[in-house]
C-alpha cells in the first residue's frame, strides 16, 4: 500500500496500526498526583476519565516527550511519544515528590493498537461496543476483558489508542480485523500517522520535536501551565524573558521541500523549514517552518522555498470528513449519499 | 519589507491581540495574552474552551468586530484556532485575507 | 460575617456544634424555623 | 419486613394538551400533539418558533400584566386544585398536607420558594413546603421527596408535582445552546433537537392502607424512585448513560422490581442529540432493548422542571385506559434508539404490571420513578443510624482569590467559568470530606450523593446572563452563563469536581434550606440501599439586590459508617411553620441558625 492510499485510509475511511510508539505508564500511590503534577507542565485539571495533553521538558526547557495525562479514578495513566518505557520510568522516579509512587510499565503487560479515521468510531463499536460513539475527544472508555479505550488522536480524523492487555489481544485484534473489511479497514505505517498529524498541526516529537525547541518556539504554550512549577519551568521562563525569536508556522509550498530548506522573503531569509510532507489532498507540500516571530503569522504571500513559490497560513489546512461525520446522523454504509464537504477549505486552496 | 506587507501584519497584530482579549475577558481564558499561541485548538482542552463555549465566542467575535456571521459551514471552520479566528475577522472586514 | 445566610446559616451552626461534640460528649437541638417549613436536628455525642 | 405502599390518589395537570386531565386525554387519545407557534412573547428574532404553550385564556399576549411568576402559580394552583379535588381529599387538617413543588427557573422572579408559598396558600396547604429545583428532573424529584415525607411520617397527604413556565429568557437560552428543533420534537427519530413547554402537573400521595380507609381513589402505587448525578457536565448528559441507569437501578432496587418486571418506560427522551442516545444507553443496559419507550415529549412538549411530572400523569392516563403513549411525528429512527419507540400515531394498547418514568437535567441530576397498578408492597431494610463524620464552615477568605482556594483543595478542579456559589459550594463539601479523612474512589463514589439547600442560584451569574440580554439582545443571550443559572448549577459542579455520583438533590425553602437538606438526607440514607454517604452543603452568595444577604457555605458528611464518626444525627423532624416539632430530646443545649 503506498503512503498517499495510507493516507487516504486514514482521511476518508479506517486505519489501524500496532502503536509501539505509544509507551504507557500507569502512576498511583499517594504521590501520584504531586508527581505528575511537577513533572508535566499543563495544568491536570481532569476529571475521572478525562485526557490532558502535555509535553515533557528537560530542566532546559526543550521538549523530549509528546504526552498525555489520562486520570483513572485515583490513578492515572502516562501516555508517551518520544522517550522509551525504561526511559520515562527513570525519569519519572527521579522527579517523584514524596515517597509512595507506584509506576507500571504496560509495555509488558498490554499492547497498543491505534485505530483512525472519520468511520473509526463506527468499526470500534462493532468490536467494543456502543460507548464508544459517545465519547469525547480526550477521554477514555473502560471496556470489558481490562481493554481501555483512549480517544486522543493526532490527526484530525477520530483516533483511538486501544491499551489491550496481552490476554485479550488476539480477541480483539482478530475482532478488529474480521469487522475491518465492512470499513475497508487499511493497515497503515507510523509515516502515514505522521504524515496526517503534520497536515493538521500536530506536535510530533519525532520530527519538529527533534530540534532542541522549548514550547515557546513549537507554538505549544497552550500545553504549560501559566501559574506553576513544573521540571524546565525556570528555564521556559527564562527564554521567554530574553525574548523568544521564533515560532512555528506553517507554510504551503508548490514543490517539493527539503527539509532544512530556506523560508525567504524578498529574497531575503526569515527561517528554516524543520519537517515537511508532499499533501496530495491539497496538491501542495506543507511545511513546518521556524519562522522570525516577526513574520511568524498566517497569510503572508511570496515566500519561496526551494525555488518554488510559498505562503503561511493558518493550520489545519483540511477540512476533516470527522468534523462532519456524526455518529447520531451518519453511518459509512450511506457515505456516499450523505455528501459531505471537500476535504480542503476554501481559504487554504 | 513592502508597505502593504508591514501594514497587513500590523493589521493582522492587532486583530490577534483584539481577539485574544475576547478570549480572556469575555470567555475567561485564564492565561496572559502572550501565552495564547496564536495555532492553539480551542476546544479539545487546547485553551479549556467547552462546547457551551462555542456560540458565546461568535457572538462575542460578532459584537467586538460588529459583523453578523450566519454561514454555519463558516462558524465551524473558523473555530478550530486563535488564527483561524483572525482569519475570520480578516475575511468578514473585506477578505484582505492574504497581503503580498 | 457580613449578612444574612439563609441558607448556610443552620448548617453552619451545626458544623460548629459537632466540633464541640467531638471535644466534649452532649447533645444539641438545632432548629430553623421559615416561612416555608420547621426543621430540627438533634446531634449527639454519647460518653460510651 | 414490609414497607407502607404509597397510593396515588389524585392527578391533576395543565399543559400544552389543555386544562385538566379530560381535556388532556381526549388529545393523547386522539394523538393530537400541543405544540404550535409561540404568541406570548415574540420569538421573531429566533430561528424557531415552536413551543408547547398552555391554552389558557388570559395568558395569552398580556406578558406585561401577568408576570412569569405569576403565570407559574397560576398553573400551579389550577392543577393542584385538581388534583386534591380528585382525591377527595379532606382539607380539616392542612397542617399535615405537605407541598413539594418541583421548578426549574420558570419562576425565577423573586424566589422560587416564594412561588411555592403562593401556591400552597392558595390550595390552604398548611403543612410543610419544600420546593425542589434539580432543573429538568425538578418534579421527578419532587414526587420521590413527597413519598419520603410519607414514608417518615411527616405528612399525612402530600401534593408532589412541579410547575414551569416558558419564558423569553429560558427560550433564548436553550436558543443559544442550539439545542431547539426546528420542527416539532421527535424524540429517538431523525431530527434533533427539542421544543420547549410548559405546565403544571401534581400528584395526591399517601400512605395507601390510610387512603383506603378514608374511601380516596385509587390510581396507582409510586412503588419506588431513584436519584442520582452525572457529575460529568453542566449540561450534557454523560454519554455512556451511566448516570441515568444508576437512578433507574436505584428506582427498580426501591420499588423492590426486577428488570423483566417493567412493561414500559416513559423516557425523558427530549430529542436532542446528547440526551436521547445516552438515555437509550441506560434503558438497555438496566431493562434490556425489548421493552416498549417512548417520550410524552413529542405530545407536550419539553415543560421543564413541570415535564416529569406531566409525563408521569400522561402515563397514568393512558393505563386507565389500558394503554401506552407513542412517540409521535417519528419519522426515521436514529441510530442509536430505543427498538420500539412506539412510533405511531395514536396510543397502543398495552396493559403493564410497573412503568418507569426517568428525566434527567442540566448539572447531571437524574430521577426516576416507578408507578405499579397494583398496590404492591415494598420491602423495608433496617433503618439505618446517622453519622456525620465531617463538617465544614466556609467564610469565603479576603487574602485568597476563591479559585486559589479551590484548586489547593482540589488540584484537578478546572476553575474557568466557575461562579462564586459553585465555588464556595465545592470548597465547603471538599473541606468536609477532608475533616473526614475521605478520599472518595471507585464504586464509592457512586454510593455518595449530594444533597443541597440554598435560595438562589448564583447573583453573579444572574448578572452576567442579564448583562448579556441588555448589551447584545436577547437572542445573543449568554449561553455559557445561562446554564449556570438553574438552582441546581453550583451543586452540579461540586458533583463533577469531587466525583459525587451518588443520589442528589437540590432543594429550598428560603431561610433554613440547608438544614431542610440534611433532614431529608437524613430520611433517605437511613432506609435506602443505594448511598452510603450523603455530603450535606448549603451556601449562600452576596446578591447586590438584597444587600442584606451574606456570604458563606457549609457542609455536614452524613454517613451509616459507625466507625467514620461517634457523633450521630439522633433525630430529625420536619413540619409547619409554627408547629411545635421538638423531637423531646433531654434537655439539650440549643442553637438557632443565623439566618
Amino acid at each position: 500500500m503506498s503512503l498517499r492510499d495510507e493516507v487516504d485510509a486514514i482521511r476518508l475511511g479506517t486505519a489501524w496500526c500496532e502503536a509501539s510508539h505509544v509507551v504507557v505508564l500507569r502512576v498511583s500511590g499517594a504521590a501520584a498526583f504531586a508527581t505528575l503534577d511537577r513533572v508535566c507542565p499543563a495544568a491536570l485539571s481532569l476529571q475521572d476519565t478525562q485526557l490532558r495533553p502535555t509535553v515533557l521538558l528537560r530542566e532546559d526547557g526543550t521538549v523530549f516527550a509528546d504526552a498525555t495525562v489520562a486520570r483513572d479514578d485515583e490513578r492515572y495513566l502516562l501516555l508517551a511519544e518520544g522517550p522509551t518505557a525504561a526511559e520515562l520510568e527513570s525519569w519519572l522516579r527521579q522527579h517523584a515528590v514524596g515517597s509512595d509512587l507506584e509506576l507500571e510499565r504496560l509495555d509488558h503487560s498490554h499492547q497498543v493498537l491505534s485505530l483512525h479515521g472519520p468511520w473509526a468510531w463506527e468499526l470500534l463499536a462493532a468490536v467494543l461496543g456502543p460507548d464508544v460513539i459517545g465519547m469525547p475527544y480526550l477521554s477514555f472508555l473502560r471496556c470489558e476483558g481490562g481493554t481501555l479505550c483512549v480517544r486522543a488522536g493526532k490527526t484530525g480524523e477520530y483516533g483511538y489508542e486501544l491499551l489491550v492487555p496481552n490476554a485479550e489481544l488476539e480477541a480483539v485484534r482478530g475482532e478488529l480485523l474480521e469487522h475491518g473489511p465492512r470499513w475497508n479497514l487499511a493497515k497503515v505505517s507510523l509515516e502515514a500517522l505522521d504524515h496526517c498529524a503534520l497536515e493538521n498541526w500536530f506536535f510530533t516529537i519525532r520530527r519538529e520535536g527533534a530540534f532542541g525547541l522549548t514550547p515557546l518556539e513549537l507554538g505549544l504554550q497552550w500545553r504549560l501551565s501559566p501559574a506553576k512549577d513544573f521540571v524546565g519551568a525556570a528555564a521556559v521562563r527564562a527564554r521567554k524573558a530574553s525574548g523568544v525569536k521564533t515560532r512555528l508556522t506553517c507554510v504551503l509550498v508548490e514543490g517539493e521541500v527539503s527539509e532544512g530548506a530556506a523560508v525567504l522573503l524578498e529574497g531575503k531569509e526569515i527561517g528554516k523549514v524543520l519537517s515537511a510532507v508532499p499533501s496530495h489532498t491539497l496538491g501542495r507540500w506543507v511545511a513546518a517552518a521556524s519562522l522570525e516571530l516577526s513574520l511568524a503569522m498566517p497569510g503572508i504571500l511570496g515566500l519561496t522555498v526551494d525555488g518554488h513559490a510559498a505562503r503561511t497560513t493558518s493550520p489545519p489546512v483540511i477540512n476533516n470528513r470527522s468534523l462532519h461525520v456524526s455518529p447520531q446522523r451518519h453511518t459509512w454504509a450511506d457515505r456516499e449519499s450523505a455528501q459531505f464537504p471537500p476535504l480542503t477549505l476554501g481559504a487554504a486552496g | 519589507m513592502n508597505p502593504a506587507l508591514m501594514a497587513y501584519l500590523e493589521h493582522r497584530t492587532r486583530l490577534l491581540s483584539r481577539v485574544r482579549r475576547v478570549l480572556i475577558e469575555d470567555l475567561h481564558v485564564q492565561r496572559e495574552p502572550d501565552a495564547i499561541d496564536p495555532d492553539a485548538p480551542l476546544f479539545g482542552t487546547g485553551l479549556g474552551l467547552d462546547s457551551v463555549d462555542a456560540v458565546e465566542l461568535i457572538v462575542c467575535l460578532e459584537t467586538e468586530f460588529a459583523f453578523r456571521l450566519d454561514d454555519a459551514a463558516l462558524a465551524r471552520s473558523s473555530m478550530r484556532t486563535v488564527n483561524s479566528l483572525v482569519d475570520l475577522v480578516l475575511r468578514k472586514q473585506g477578505g484582505a485575507y492574504v497581503a503580498a | 460575617m457580613r449578612g444574612e445566610t439563609p441558607a448556610s446559616g443552620t448548617l453552619r451552626l451545626c458544623a460548629e456544634k459537632v466540633r464541640a461534640l467531638r471535644l466534649a460528649p452532649g447533645q444539641f437541638l438545632i432548629t430553623d424555623v421559615s416561612a416555608a417549613a420547621s426543621c430540627a436536628v438533634v446531634l449527639e455525642r454519647s460518653t460510651a | 419486613m414490609i414497607r407502607t405502599p404509597i397510593a396515588i390518589t389524585g392527578q391533576g395537570a395543565v399543559c400544552a394538551l389543555g386544562i385538566g386531565l379530560d381535556a388532556i386525554w381526549a388529545e393523547l387519545a386522539a394523538g393530537r400533539d400541543g405544540i404550535g407557534v409561540i404568541e406570548r412573547f415574540s420569538t421573531q428574532r429566533f430561528g424557531t418558533h415552536l413551543g408547547g404553550m398552555v391554552p389558557l385564556p388570559g395568558t395569552v399576549g398580556i406578558d406585561d400584566a401577568l408576570t412569569t411568576r405569576a403565570i407559574c402559580v397560576k398553573y400551579a394552583v389550577l392543577a393542584g386544585q385538581e388534583a386534591l379535588t380528585r382525591a377527595e381529599v379532606p382539607m380539616h387538617a392542612p397542617r399535615r398536607i405537605a407541598l413539594v413543588l418541583g421548578t426549574s427557573m420558570g419562576s425565577h422572579l423573586g424566589g422560587l420558594h416564594e412561588a411555592s408559598a403562593e401556591v400552597a396558600a392558595a390550595l390552604g396547604i398548611e403543612g410543610p413546603v419544600i420546593t425542589i429545583s434539580t432543573a429538568c428532573a425538578s418534579s421527578t424529584n419532587a414526587l420521590g421527596v413527597g413519598r419520603d415525607l410519607l414514608d417518615d411520617g411527616r405528612a399525612d397527604v402530600v401534593l408532589a408535582g412541579g410547575a414551569d413556565v416558558l419564558c423569553p429568557e429560558i427560550f433564548a437560552g436553550f436558543h443559544a445552546l442550539g439545542l431547539l428543533s426546528a420542527g416539532k420534537c421527535t424524540p429517538f427519530s431523525e431530527g434533533l433537537g427539542t421544543t420547549l413547554g410548559e405546565g403544571a402537573g401534581f400528584l395526591v400521595l399517601e400512605r395507601a392502607p390510610e387512603a383506603k380507609t378514608r374511601g380516596a381513589p385509587f390510581l396507582a402505587c409510586l412503588s419506588g424512585y431513584g436519584l442520582s448525578a452525572d457529575g460529568y457536565h453542566a449540561t450534557s448528559p454523560e454519554p455512556t448513560g451511566a448516570g441515568v441507569a444508576r437512578a433507574l437501578r436505584s428506582t427498580l432496587d426501591d420499588a423492590g422490581l426486577a428488570a423483566a418486571d417493567v412493561g414500559y418506560v416513559n423516557a425523558h427522551g427530549t430529542g436532542t442529540a446528547a440526551n436521547d442516545p445516552a438515555e437509550w444507553r441506560a434503558i438497555t443496559e438496566v431493562l434490556g432493548d425489548q421493552v416498549p419507550v417512548s417520550s410524552t415529549k413529542s405530545y407536550l412538549a419539553h415543560a421543564q422542571g413541570a415535564a416529569g411530572v406531566l409525563e408521569l400523569i400522561c402515563t397514568l392516563l393512558a393505563m386507565e385506559h389500558g394503554q401506552v403513549l407513542p412517540t409521535l411525528h417519528f419519522t426515521k429512527p436514529r441510530r442509536q434508539g430505543p427498538v420500539d419507540p412506539i412510533a405511531q400515531d395514536r396510543p397502543r394498547p398495552l396493559v403493564f404490571a410497573h412503568a418507569l418514568s426517568t428525566n434527567s437535567a442540566f448539572g447531571g441530576a437524574n430521577a426516576a420513578v416507578a408507578i405499579s397498578r397494583a398496590v404492591t408492597p415494598r420491602r423495608a431494610s433496617p433503618k439505618r443510624p446517622i453519622f456525620i463524620s465531617g463538617v465544614s464552615s466556609l467564610v469565603p477568605s479576603k487574602e485568597e482569590s476563591r479559585g486559589e482556594g479551590l484548586k489547593r483543595l482540589i488540584p484537578t478542579a478546572d476553575t474557568r467559568n466557575l461562579d462564586p456559589s459553585s465555588i464556595d459550594l465545592s470548597t465547603a463539601i471538599a473541606q468536609a470530606l477532608h475533616d473526614a479523612g475521605l478520599t472518595l474512589s471507585g464504586v464509592a463514589r457512586e454510593r455518595t450523593g449530594l444533597f443541597v439547600g440554598t435560595t438562589n442560584a448564583s447573583p453573579a451569574s444572574w448578572e452576567e446572563f442579564r448583562a448579556s440580554v441588555r448589551e447584545r439582545g436577547i437572542e445573543r443571550a449568554s449561553a455559557p452563563a445561562f446554564t449556570r443559572l438553574v438552582l441546581n448549577a453550583a451543586s452540579g459542579v461540586a458533583s463533577r469536581l469531587l466525583g459525587l455520583r451518588g443520589p442528589t438533590t437540590t432543594l429550598t425553602t428560603g431561610a433554613g434550606s440547608g438544614l431542610l437538606a440534611a433532614v431529608l438526607a437524613a430520611i433517605y440514607l437511613e432506609s435506602r440501599a443505594d448511598a452510603d454517604r450523603l455530603v450535606v452543603a448549603a451556601v449562600d452568595e452576596l446578591d447586590a439586590q438584597r444587600p442584606t444577604q451574606g456570604e458563606g457555605a457549609a457542609s455536614l458528611v452524613l454517613t451509616t459508617f459507625a466507625n467514620e464518626s461517634t457523633i450521630r444525627l439522633a433525630r430529625w423532624a420536619v413540619a409547619a411553620r409554627t408547629h411545635s416539632t421538638k423531637p423531646s430530646p433531654p434537655s439539650p443545649q440549643q442553637g438557632r441558625g443565623s439566618g
